[in-house]
């Protein structure tokens, strides 16, 4: 509200909506008011709410003859019509003939189901442009009814706060230096006994012998751990490689008992 | 009637409120106010306003304050914010309001006449209709609807408020016509043909 | 006490003053209203928002609507959210403390991976990093270093204190990346889900 304003002066009535229903009856207005038609359609809805009968009760027949003879009126008085207005025109002269005509020469769809499928639409143009009405008519906001004029507003101002800590900070250097760091790939040195070797080593002792040896004497003394399993896997397998081919025959008293090698002389 | 006190949840939503920049949702509402259960206050708030020169109401699910409504002849005002529809639009935002979701060939079977781009535009602009997806036939055309802005321009808590909406709904007038038809043909069929004739209106 | 129902003029003062955009003498409500008597109303009207959430005051011989005093804190409200560094962010945050001044492309070539832009707007929102300049180079490239905020918030007396590559290896830091991810991903798997996604999200 722009400063004080006497309430006589502000009661002026509100005049973007001045409604469908206070078209003069008066002839010459009517046909001068052609330009503000939205369509054939529009315009017949008008002149069957002249009719001043329930839409659902209109005379199609009656509303053609207005609809012609306005037609009519709007050429002889030279204004110029739309097209569609014309085709309308058409279209309803056809349809009179059409209702007059005896009824076993009618064509499908049947006159009046036209008729009715006009009447239906003129029913529910009239039903919007009503609702239209008594929409533009409520209390709208801004016109009728205000808000605030001058509200503070709420503001929420957010802000992060943001956690890392000491641990976290250098423990990204540092990853970030073993990512890039140039990385060198080493094998470890490992002690293993191959399969050759050990095979060279059986056949080799079983030679000095005919007497039974166990497999345990196979292997060297004093190996660590690592080296000792290696080389009862592969002194075993050197064993069972030398059974197949002969040279040497493998006995065991008892289930996980020591296993004992005797050399086949050919 | 001696109302109590106002206690400081009520105080605290009818601050918010009434400093709102826009209307706000009992939800938006509660997280401003810390997680609070609002409803009882607004409730509370409701009743104290009415009455009064301002009220708070609801439209589409948003509360916000605005002057009463019987004092619109004290506040009315040519202002440029209030927009001026043309005939065309409004009988546009009509058919949205109560058809929605609703294509333009479908608005233009009822009016009867092609739609100016510039009408569903006016209507977009102003924050009233927005394009509310596609229908799933062949074209794919864009279905438009009302916009919660609508709901609180023309006073309306919900799409159930518009004014005669289940009056034409029960007389079948939100059906498209070719519902209508058959329905009508059908009863017709049921009916002597005298009755046919005269529904049709042969009586110049 | 039993609040007599609002009179006609009340209530028109009352929506007067709240529709009105600009605060209003006395005068200008009695002229606007058809020169009627404003002061009682608008006294009763001070006495009836007393204590509620909204107040009328007069201020300079104006007078307005306003949220209560009491709850302006409620009209502009802080809110701060604790948010942990992002891994990509901590990782440009060391790179910045160990070899400050860097540009941007040293980062990069540092950490052996794109830095996406919010990762350093988040440190200088921080407050932990700033722009110290530009490098004298083609390009005239942007340089990044650290604020005395970022040594009070890590307990640093200086950047003196941060530990050296050696002691980073001898306290295992510098392991190589493939156990170190999968330490990452192990605590990342012990973590709640939105604390993974803050660490993998750069942007707030």
């Amino acid at each position: 509200m722009n400063g004080p304003q006497a309430v006589t002066d502000l009661f002026t009535g509100d005049e973007q909506w001045d409604g469908i229903a206070a078209k003069s009856d008066h002839d010459e207005a009517l046909y001068l008011e052609l330009e503000g038609w939205e369509g054939p359609l529009d315009l017949l809805l008008d002149l069957a709410r002249r009719q001043k009968v329930d839409l659902r009760q209109i005379s199609i027949l009656a509303l053609v003859d207005q609809y012609v003879a306005y037609i009519d009126r709007a050429e002889a008085m030279r204004l110029e019509l739309a097209a569609d207005y014309l085709v309308m025109a058409a279209w309803l002269a056809y349809l009179k003939s059409a209702m007059l005509l005896p009824r076993e020469e009618q064509e499908d769809p049947s006159p009046e189901e036209l008729a009715l499928r006009l009447q239906l639409r003129l029913q529910r143009l009239g039903a919007m442009r009503d609702a239209a009405s008594r929409l533009m008519a409520r209390d709208r906001l801004g016109r009728d009814v205000f808000r605030r004029g001058a509200p503070e507003g709420l503001h929420v101002d957010r802000r992060n706060r943001w956690q890392c800590d000491w641990f976290a900070l250098v423990q990204a250097y540092g990853q970030v230096n073993a990512r890039t760091a140039p990385v060198v790939h080493m094998v470890r040195d490992r002690a293993v006994m191959t399969l050759e070797s050990a095979l060279a080593r059986v056949a080799a002792m079983l030679g000095v012998t005919l007497d039974w040896i166990e497999l345990a004497q196979f292997l060297p003394p004093h190996a660590d751990a690592r080296l000792h399993r290696s080389a009862l896997a592969s002194s075993f397998v050197a064993a069972l490689e030398l059974a197949r081919l002969g040279r040497a025959e493998m006995a065991q008293d008892y289930a996980f008992g020591p296993l004992r090698l005797r050399r086949i002389v050919a | 009637m001696t109302p109590a006190p106002p206690d400081e949840l009520m105080r605290a939503v009818e601050a918010t409120l009434f400093a709102a920049e826009a209307p706000m949702s009992a939800g938006e509402l509660a997280a401003y106010l810390g997680g609070a259960d609002v409803a009882s206050s607004l409730a509370a708030l409701v009743e104290h306003y009415a009455g009064r020169g301002i009220e708070i109401v609801e439209r589409g699910g948003k509360w916000h304050f605005q002057s009463a409504a019987d004092l619109a002849h004290l506040l009315r005002r040519e202002r440029e914010d209030v927009r001026r529809l043309s005939r065309a639009a409004t009988e546009v935002l009509a058919i949205v309001a109560y058809h929605e979701p609703v294509s333009r060939a479908e608005i233009e079977a009822i009016r009867g006449v092609q739609t100016a781009k510039g009408t569903l535009d006016v209507l977009l602009e102003a924050g009233w209709v927005r394009v509310a997806g596609r229908r799933e036939v062949p074209g794919r055309p864009v279905i438009f609807a009302t916009t919660p802005a609508f709901l609180t321009h023309f006073g309306l808590a919900s799409r159930k408020e518009l004014p005669g909406i289940d009056e034409l709904r029960a007389a079948g007038l939100l059906d498209p016509v070719d519902q209508a038809l058959e329905q009508a043909l059908e009863q017709a069929l049921a009916q002597p043909v005298a009755d046919v004739l005269a529904m049709d209106g042969d009586n110049p």
